[in-house]
């Protein structure tokens, strides 16, 4: 009995002690720096805006056409941004636009980062042959000129949807990362906690996962904060180019478009403007935030 | 007499160097080229030389994280070269290493528990109580408190880390243990209690150390057999008296010299003998090494003490240490 | 080091004939062909047919794509079947525009990075580096041909300062002065508009790498030489920090061949980029494989040209 | 400067405050030392013991936001405290050289080693291009690299780590500094080349009978090199002494334990002493009392002094606090 | 939306547009820059037997005249460069190139010229596009083109290859014959002199077709900027007169930039983009010279397929849109009128029959079409069976009804507004939905709708006409653009009789053009959506510009400054 006293002591003792490295010391560089503060709040704002927001929408509705209303201006008839060409509530679409665009580029991160994350941990664990032809074919990958690729096979893709884009995105999308957490590997593996795991008897596999993937979690957080900024943008040039979503799925990508014709950027402010504005307080928000991730996760280099 | 529990026979470790225009092998980086020797039980074997002479390689490939070459490493008469061999004999339960940079060599993130549980998780079947009961005892014999088990390695002090680095090692009761450096990165103070503390274990539970480091006289005082590894070879082994009183070998004479001796009064002599040797070694490579400056084999000159001389100067040098 | 280049050279062959055939495929996989632009009440739809077969454009895709790699290998990529010239000549005349256009930009980029990047680095975590990482981070986010198109209604329509389109006035001869202002005029607000939003990458890796190289030790022993300070910063940490630009130059030389789709839609300049989305938009296979093949050459001849430059600027690589 | 003084540095009450959490700690506290002329100047101490942070003060190399430095370094009656960074510039280098610890780290990866020297004769010496290059090679030759005209033209990657130390050393010597600070140079590399090395920068003070300040942590360095020695614990000194002296007759407890912790007994059955306890960090560090007295706890607190002051105990003998008299080691206690 | 500073400009249009610039005294001199709206770079093919291009033929414009001139109906008339004579009975054409034409390097324009053209066209290696079955009326020009011969034995030069006149022979005479654009001759004719020592393989990348083309219009070509602009200066041999301008610019302008380039007058001549309208309407020192051009956009019903071998339309009696409620009732629902209005301004327009009005007599006034009524449509489709069942009707035999439409990609307003019409047809519980799922751009349309696609019920799609009134080529049995692969036995003979003997009657052509615009109004298989005006925004400053038809062959040459 008292012995098990004890070990619960202990063990609220060991949470109040975890190491500065992990979630803490984020939660405390986010605190401590004023502008990333603001800026995560700015990004929940922004998620509650869009998701919650779009909870209350019908897609149906917001996207259906009522060309009597086309091109009211900010504040028009209750239109707080005005509406689109078909009479659309510029308001609601940036909500689902928010929504969609934030699901694409965190999907398109998701996959990008899964699949680089696990090549680069094979990849730079085992080294050698299997180093060789893995990154081998990330080289040839890496030469696919990769929006020619992407527009002609949207071309060919027959039902181009939202999923589909998030795929072929990230099918050029996942070598960066895998370089990337490759090299971290590479520097893990040199440590010699590799080596006394080895000693130790535990399987590549438990080292790969166990030892060596708890050891790169900063990197993997900076890295996939920072590349959520950048994918939530990515399809925005896909729609300017023409090859975007179509416009039943709002996106930023296909509010931002509306600037593809001067005639909007000039007299018609409201259709492009609050999407542009609210994609660049997104990435602004997300990259400072990512900015306080990296210190701590440099303070927690340099701890080591 | 103490059994030998693990014997090197003509190992070999060979890096290739690639290079030209299909990037194929032109040579080898010989790491380790060709060495003999074996540990007794409960014993400690010293191994010295100066950088890049393969002292650390020799350690992986006994503990098996190094490819070997050519050779064998026999234990319980098994050649354990073979990750199989290794696998059925459970052969890291009985061979341990202990490394240079504590921080290193602890992952950073995992608690102090998980990290001297490890080995006993793979090599034994254990329950949870079992196994962290253990985990206590063994923070008790390396003389930490018992709180440790909750805490990251980054909350201690080199010396504490290195100590639980020891507790690992000797989690699963080895017979041997390999100790690269164990303390080379650690302040005076702080490398006493590693060192007493080390042979603490060593008596109570008879384990035998491949002791690596390139201070000979933290080797002279942990080590009975001294090993002197140059180029991947030996080039003197013997008793800890034979090689520290009658060093044959001119890199062994060499490395001796080179020590700092705390006895202000005769540095200056120190240090001509010091330069003596030094231009000796220099001068007359040829006459210690092959022409492609390769160690030579070793002779006998006595009991348990070989040198990698030819036997004409071996005779010389014995009449010179008379 | 020229064995490693021809031996990287070498590899490279493979690649590219996987990315040719990969092209080749989804080339053909588009919907329509290089005729379907021709359906018109004019156009009698059995010469459509006629052209198609004349073409050789009915046989089996590894007919076409064999003898398209046998003609390539002979330095023919084929005629383009939009523009009715040969791909190599259509494609010269484009990369000289793009190429004109991608130097001034790419001048421009740096010659705008590096104070920036320079300036924020040195004055880490005060206002200045703000301002730039706020600057950075605009360009950054804000899509580019948002940027574009304000700048093209700003200078080009309302102000006027610059033209709007194409790459020379229509009334200059050429090897004039005029010519050669006139091409100059041209360039002059899309490459600024480029430059100013390509500089992101440059101004954050110098900016990183003076902040780095800062606290490195042999900085610490040039100042005790007694070096002055703003010879220890350009001397030694600005030129260490300048490493991994000097990486992506590689990439960027090639770069200045392959165009941006982007920027020469928004100026209807008639570069790569333009050229490469008109030959989508109308099937023009020929010049479509060809583009493609190319930008994937350039992109490899760039990989190969970084490893060069760092070998030559940082005596610690050597190229394998 | 005709005639020029043996008194070299003299170092009065030096404290070197780092900024951390906001607030200032002392790492180096109330410092004096002198430099002669002719003289190895070894301190000794523990990791953490604010050995670089004396270097980098004497050197003015300090971080001047997150820094406080306070006290004089009189160097030929020039206070090198927050003196003027221009006029600084004309010392470091040319009065004063610098060996660093790490010499892989200390050089610039991308410039050639002899033009890493140059550098040094370019700010200090009116020298045309030519004349450096040959005194770069004569320094070469003077620091034992073999083929000096050869290493000129290499990078610092290329070289061994013993090279590299020497082509740091090179570069500290270049302008013939009357003051040498070498901070650990012999750290990093293996005892035959740390043999070479010393002996080396022995050599050159021999030649420019320049003074030199040692630091180390390693005892049998101190024994081989020094002259005068200053042994530091928890930014204080607390013995300083002739060489011979603090082998010969330590007094202070930290002195004593560390000689007795040396694993150079000739009775290696016998366990090597261990000093009780761990070196404090900045921030704990105890700013009362004697900051030694934690770690020998069997003396009792009546030995101390309330303030430890430093005392010559006999010419040029000097220890800090009294508790020296009534020390004894834990085993010897029996024995009374 | 800005409804309230209502401007009549704005808002109607159609009333300040003119087909011409007024009449103003001329100056000698001057420079008019055109923009040439493309979002892709001219070709640069300048020869019309080669070049098959828009935008080559718009590049080109002021050099190039073609041989006849017309009326306002299209007719050829006697004026221009050349005369033409039809002969019935001989099933004969004759041209006649008047003396004094002369190409841009001072020759004459012979009968050899004119002939060559058909050369040009025919011949296998030159792998023109023009070389069409209509042309193939001509005797012994297939023959020609399979290398059976070295002459086209039905082109007769009488007097000469130097000579003036050329007889062409045909197999049959067509009532369309006698109006420019008809496709069974070639109107224009090629430089022999200049161009005979071209081997026709090379003679679409030679610098004499692509570089220094020679032409016999009022002015010729000074220097071309590949695929960006071309420059013209006067043709001092122009057999009209001389030119008034000093040059002409002609430079490709990015569409989206029209209107910009407008309001900041970059421009002496430039097109305006419909849904623009508003954004230019109030520019100042424009005149707006406007023409309806011949053609409509359309929405057609897939009721068979293509018989590739037999080279003709089946249509399949049982298909889904096989139903004639079905296509009214959807007819029905479309508002294309409020479309047109919300986002042209009247500018694009509602159409009733698929004869443009432009062909005056031929085009059925009493037509109606089909105007916005959903209550008319539901009524439709509830007597015909089409059942509400849930959200959406089903089809008579209770199969669930999904109607897939294929569209294409264009304006930026094209997505609103087929979505609008999607929404309407569900109002008529009408389940429509887009062939995947999204417009499709022109290439994937066309793949699409040609190779009957079974993805396609129903398109959108559009046609521009030539200046001949006939839909032979449309709607026949044999036409391969006959997309909705309708055939019925009344259709075909309505067509066969259009262009019979019995149609060089005028009266009788016109009647059965009547009966047919009746025929296809009822049947619905094709319902006709819209046509636009297309207008430019002119320099005030410019006079002598038109857009009616009579003008087109001489209007670079009255184009000049106003004093
Ligand atoms: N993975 C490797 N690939 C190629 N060469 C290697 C590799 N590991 C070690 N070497 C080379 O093998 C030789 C022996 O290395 P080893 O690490 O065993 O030396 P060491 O005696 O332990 O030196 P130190 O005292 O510096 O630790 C060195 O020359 C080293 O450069
Ligand atoms: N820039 C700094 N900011 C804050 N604290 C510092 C800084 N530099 C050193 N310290 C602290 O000051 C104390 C003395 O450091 P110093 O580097 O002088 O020790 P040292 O004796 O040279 O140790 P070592 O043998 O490890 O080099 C240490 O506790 C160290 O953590
Ligand atoms: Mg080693
Ligand atoms: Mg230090």
């Amino acid at each position: 009995m008292a012995k098990d006293k004890n070990t619960s002591k202990k063990d609220q003792n060991a949470k109040t002690s975890l190491p500065p490295s992990g979630f803490k010391i984020i939660v405390r560089e986010v605190w401590r720096d004023k502008v990333a503060f603001v800026s995560f709040c700015i990004i929940v704002a922004i998620l509650l805006f869009t998701f919650v927001g779009s909870l209350f929408l019908n897609k149906s509705q917001v996207t259906e056409i009522n060309i009597a209303e086309a091109y009211y201006a900010w504040g028009e008839s209750g239109h707080v941004f005005g509406t689109d060409d078909g009479g659309r509530d510029i308001l609601k679409l940036l909500m689902m636009g928010g929504r969609n665009s934030i699901l694409i580029g965190l999907s398109v991160t998701v996959l990008c980062e899964g699949i680089g994350l696990l090549v680069g941990l094979f990849s730079g664990y085992f080294g050698g042959v299997t180093d060789a032809i893995i990154m081998r074919i990330v080289d040839f990958i890496q030469i696919l000129p990769m929006f020619p690729i992407i527009i002609v096979l949207t071309t060919v893709i027959p039902n181009y949807n939202a999923g589909t884009l998030v795929w072929l995105i990230s099918m050029f999308g996942w070598t960066g990362s895998a370089r990337y957490f490759r090299a971290f590997v590479l520097s893990q593996r040199e440590r010699e906690y590799v080596l006394a795991s080895k000693t130790s008897g535990s399987s590549n596999l438990t080292i790969i996962f166990r030892e060596v993937l708890p050891n790169i979690t900063s990197a993997i957080i900076i890295e996939v904060v920072l590349a959520i900024a950048g994918n939530i943008g990515i399809e925005t040039t896909l729609s300017f180019l023409g090859y975007g979503l179509p416009t039943t799925t709002p996106s930023l990508g296909t509010l931002i478009g509306f600037a593809n014709d001067p005639v909007n950027v000039t007299t018609r402010p409201w259709l492009w403007l609050p999407a542009t504005i609210l994609l660049l307080i997104i990435s602004l928000s997300i990259n400072y935030v990512g900015r306080a991730l990296q210190r701590a996760g440099d303070a927690r280099q340099r701890e080591n | 007499m103490a059994d030998e529990i693990i014997e090197i026979k003509n190992l070999k470790v060979h890096y290739p160097i690639r290079s030209g225009f299909w990037n194929r092998v032109t040579g080898y980086v010989k790491a380790v080229d060709g060495i003999n020797l074996s540990i007794k039980e409960g014993e400690t074997y010293g191994l010295i030389g100066e950088s890049g002479s393969g002292k650390s390689t020799t350690g992986k490939a006994i503990v098996g994280v190094e490819k070997v070459t050519n050779g064998q490493i026999l234990y319980k008469g098994v050649d354990v070269t073979k990750a199989s061999n290794r696998k059925k004999l459970n052969y890291n339960k009985d061979v341990q290493m202990i490394f240079q940079d504590s921080m290193s060599s602890l992952n950073p993130r995992k608690r102090i528990e998980d990290i001297i549980a490890e080995p006993i998780r793979n090599f034994e079947n254990l329950t949870t109580d079992e196994e962290r009961k253990r985990v206590q005892e063994l923070l008790d014999i390396v003389g930490m408190p018992s709180d440790a088990i909750y805490k990251f390695p980054h909350e201690f002090s080199g010396g504490q880390r290195q100590r639980i680095g020891v507790a690992r090692a000797v989690a699963t009761h080895p017979k041997l243990i390999v100790a690269d450096e164990p303390t080379s990165a650690l302040d005076l103070s702080v490398q006493a209690q590693v060192l007493n503390f080390m042979k603490h274990i060593q008596q109570e539970y008879n384990i035998a150390y491949l002791f690596i480091s390139h201070d000979l006289g933290v080797v002279k005082h942990m080590s009975e057999d001294i090993a002197i590894m140059h180029r991947g070879r030996f080039v003197e082994i013997g008793k800890r008296d034979q090689i520290y009183k009658n060093p044959m070998h001119i890199y062994t004479k060499r490395l001796l010299s080179a020590i700092p001796v705390v006895d202000v009064e005769n540095r200056e002599q120190h240090k001509e003998d010091r330069q003596r040797v030094e231009k000796e070694f220099l001068q007359d490579q040829d006459k210690w090494y092959e022409k492609d400056g390769r160690v030579l084999p070793l002779q006998k000159v006595g009991d348990r003490h070989f040198v990698a001389l030819p036997k004409d100067m071996i005779q010389q040098e014995l009449k010179e240490g008379e | 080091m020229w064995k490693t280049v021809l031996r990287r050279i070498l590899i490279m062959i493979p690649q590219l004939l996987i990315l040719s055939l990969l092209v080749f495929i989804l080339a053909k996989m588009m919907p329509g062909d290089p005729f379907t632009g021709m359906i018109n009440p004019n156009s009698d739809p059995k010469e459509i047919a006629r052209l198609r077969q004349e073409y050789g454009l009915n046989d089996p895709v590894w007919v076409q794509y064999t003898r398209w790699l046998g003609n390539m290998f002979h330095g023919d990529l084929g005629q383009s079947y939009i523009q009715k010239v040969p791909v190599t000549s259509l494609i010269w005349d484009r990369a000289v525009n793009t190429f004109w256009l991608s130097l001034m930009t790419v001048v421009l980029t740096y010659l705008i990075a590096i104070p920036l990047g320079v300036t924020a680095g040195r004055h880490q975590d005060e206002w200045q580096d703000h301002g730039v990482q706020i600057f950075n981070y605009i360009t950054y986010a804000v899509p580019p041909f948002v940027f574009y198109i304000l700048g093209i209604w700003l200078f080009g329509f309302t102000l006027g300062w610059f033209p709007i389109s194409g790459s020379v006035s229509a009334d200059v001869n050429p090897g004039t002065f005029a010519y050669f202002w006139s091409r100059f005029y041209h360039l002059i607000l899309p490459s600024i508009l480029c430059s100013l939003i390509s500089t992101t990458a440059i101004v954050q890796y110098l900016r990183t790498g003076i902040v780095d190289n800062k606290v490195e030790d042999y900085v610490r022993t040039a100042r005790s030489k007694g070096v002055p300070e703003n010879v220890v910063f350009n001397k030694h940490i600005l030129r260490n920090s300048l490493l991994p630009i000097a990486a992506f130059l590689g990439n960027t030389i090639t770069g200045l061949l392959s165009g941006s789709m982007v920027i020469e839609s928004v100026f209807s300049y008639p570069g790569m980029g333009k050229l490469f989305l008109d030959s989508i938009g109308q099937r023009d296979y020929s010049t479509l494989t060809a583009l493609i093949l190319l930008f994937g050459v350039l992109t490899l001849i760039g990989n190969l040209l970084s490893d060069i430059i760092m070998s030559i600027v940082d005596p610690r690589i050597r190229i394998k | 400067m005709e005639k020029q003084s043996d008194l070299l540095l003299d170092i009065e009450h030096l404290h070197t405050a780092y900024r951390l959490h906001g607030k200032f700690y002392d790492a180096a506290d109330d410092i004096n030392l002198t430099l002669k002329r002719n003289e190895i100047l070894a301190v000794v101490g523990e990791s953490g013991c604010g050995k670089s942070t004396i270097a980098s003060s004497i050197i003015g190399l300090y971080d001047h936001k997150n820094t406080k430095v306070t006290g004089d370094i009189l160097y030929n009656e020039l206070n090198l405290v927050n003196l003027n960074e221009s006029l600084f510039n004309k010392i470091r280098g040319n009065n004063i050289g610098m060996i660093f610890q790490d010499p892989l780290a200390s050089l610039n990866p991308l410039m050639k080693v002899g033009d890493q020297v140059a550098e040094t004769l370019y700010y200090h010496t009116d020298m045309d291009e030519k004349a450096r290059h040959a005194r770069v090679i004569e320094l070469f030759n003077q620091v034992g690299m073999p083929r000096p005209e050869e290493m000129y033209e290499m990078y610092p990657h290329e070289l061994s780590g013993g090279l590299r130390q020497r082509v740091v050393i090179a570069i500290a010597i270049a302008c013939k500094p009357e003051i040498i600070i070498a901070d650990e140079p012999t750290t990093a590399l293996d005892v035959t080349i740390q043999a070479q090395i010393l002996d080396l920068l022995k050599e050159i003070q021999k030649e420019s009978h320049s003074g030199i300040v040692l630091i180390t942590h390693d005892l049998g360095v101190v024994a081989e090199t020094a002259d005068q020695v200053a042994v530091m614990y928890a930014g204080q000194i607390v013995e300083k002494a002739d060489v011979k002296t603090i082998f010969q007759n330590p007094l202070h407890p930290y002195t004593r334990s560390l000689l007795h912790s040396m694993p150079q007994t000739d009775d290696e059955s016998q366990d090597l002493h261990v000093i009780h306890g761990t070196v404090p960090s900045l921030v704990n560090m105890p700013r009362t009392g004697d900051r030694f007295a934690a770690r020998i706890p069997w003396i009792p607190a009546s030995a101390h002094e309330e303030n430890p002051k430093i005392h010559e105990v006999e010419p040029g003998h000097f220890v800090r606090c009294t508790c020296w008299q009534s020390f004894h080691f834990q085993d010897e206690e029996k024995k009374g | 939306a800005c409804g309230n500073n209502s401007n009549s400009k704005v808002d109607n249009p159609t009333k300040s547009f003119k087909s011409a610039t007024p009449k103003k005294a001329v100056k000698k001199g001057g420079t008019v820059s055109v923009a040439l709206e493309s979002d892709t770079p001219f070709t640069g093919i300048f020869l019309n037997e080669l070049s098959d291009t828009q935008n080559d033929t718009d590049a080109m414009a002021p050099a190039n005249e073609a041989l006849f001139d017309t009326n306002d109906t299209y007719q050829i008339n006697d004026k221009g460069p050349a005369t033409l004579k039809l002969d019935n009975k001989n099933k004969t054409a004759t041209i006649t190139v008047k003396k004094g034409v002369k190409w841009s390097d001072g020759k004459q324009v012979t009968a050899k010229d004119v002939e060559y053209s058909y050369e040009i066209i025919a011949n296998k290696a030159t792998k023109s596009s023009r070389y069409t079955e209509s042309l193939q009326n001509i005797v012994g020009l297939s023959e020609y083109h399979d290398g059976k011969s070295n002459t086209i034995s039905g082109i007769e030069m009488p007097d000469g290859d130097n000579g003036r006149t050329v007889v062409l022979h045909f197999k049959e005479m067509k009532p369309g014959m006698k109006f420019s654009g008809n496709g069974y001759f070639w109107e224009a004719a090629a430089p022999y002199h200049y161009l005979k020592d071209v081997p026709f393989n090379k003679l679409q990348s030679s610098d004499q077709v692509r570089k220094n083309p020679l032409f016999f219009g009022p002015y010729k070509m000074s220097k071309v900027v590949r695929g960006q602009a071309v420059t013209f200066v006067p043709n001092k041999y122009y057999w009209r007169g001389t030119p008034k301008l000093n040059k002409v610019t002609i430079q490709v302008l990015n569409p989206n930039s029209a209107s910009q380039a407008i309001k900041s007058h970059k421009y002496d001549i430039a097109g305006v983009v419909n849904s623009q309208w508003k954004n230019v309407a109030n520019t100042n020192n424009v005149n707006w010279i406007a023409n309806i051009p011949l053609g409509y956009s359309y929405l057609g019903f897939k009721v068979g397929k293509w018989d590739a071998a037999k080279g003709e339309n089946v249509m399949n009696k049982d298909s889904k849109m096989n139903n004639k409620s079905l296509r009214q009732a959807i007819a029905y629902g479309m508002n294309v009128s409020a479309v047109t209005k919300r986002y042209t301004n009247g500018l694009t327009f509602h159409i009733p029959t698929l004869i443009p009005k432009q062909f005056g007599k031929y085009f059925d006034k009493n037509v109606k079409g089909y105007d916005y009524n959903l209550k008319k449509g539901n009524e439709i489709l509830d007597k015909a069976g089409y059942k509400k069942k849930g959200k959406y009707r089903v089809q008579p035999n209770g199969k669930p009804l999904t109607i897939r439409l294929a569209a294409m990609t264009g304006t930026s307003t094209q997505e609103p507004i087929i979505q609008n019409y999607i929404q309407q047809w569900k109002k008529l519980g009408l389940n429509v939905k887009l062939t995947g799922g999204r417009l499709m751009e022109m290439n994937s349309f066309y793949d699409k709708v040609q190779n009957d696609s079974k993805d396609v019920d129903m398109f959108m799609g559009a046609w521009s006409l030539s200046s001949e009134p006939s839909p032979n080529d449309l709607y026949s049995v044999k036409a391969p653009y006959n997309f909705s692969r309708f055939v019925t036995a009344k259709n075909t003979k309505l067509l066969q009789e259009m262009d019979s003997e019995k149609a060089f009657n005028t009266n009788y052509r016109v009647k059965k053009f009547h009966e047919w615009q009746k025929y296809m109004d009822d049947e619905a298989y094709v319902v006709p959506v819209s046509n636009s005006y297309s207008v430019n925004a002119v320099n005030s400053k410019i006079t002598g510009y038109s857009l009616k038809p009579s003008a087109a062959n001489s209007l670079w040459y009255n184009v000049g400054i106003a004093k």
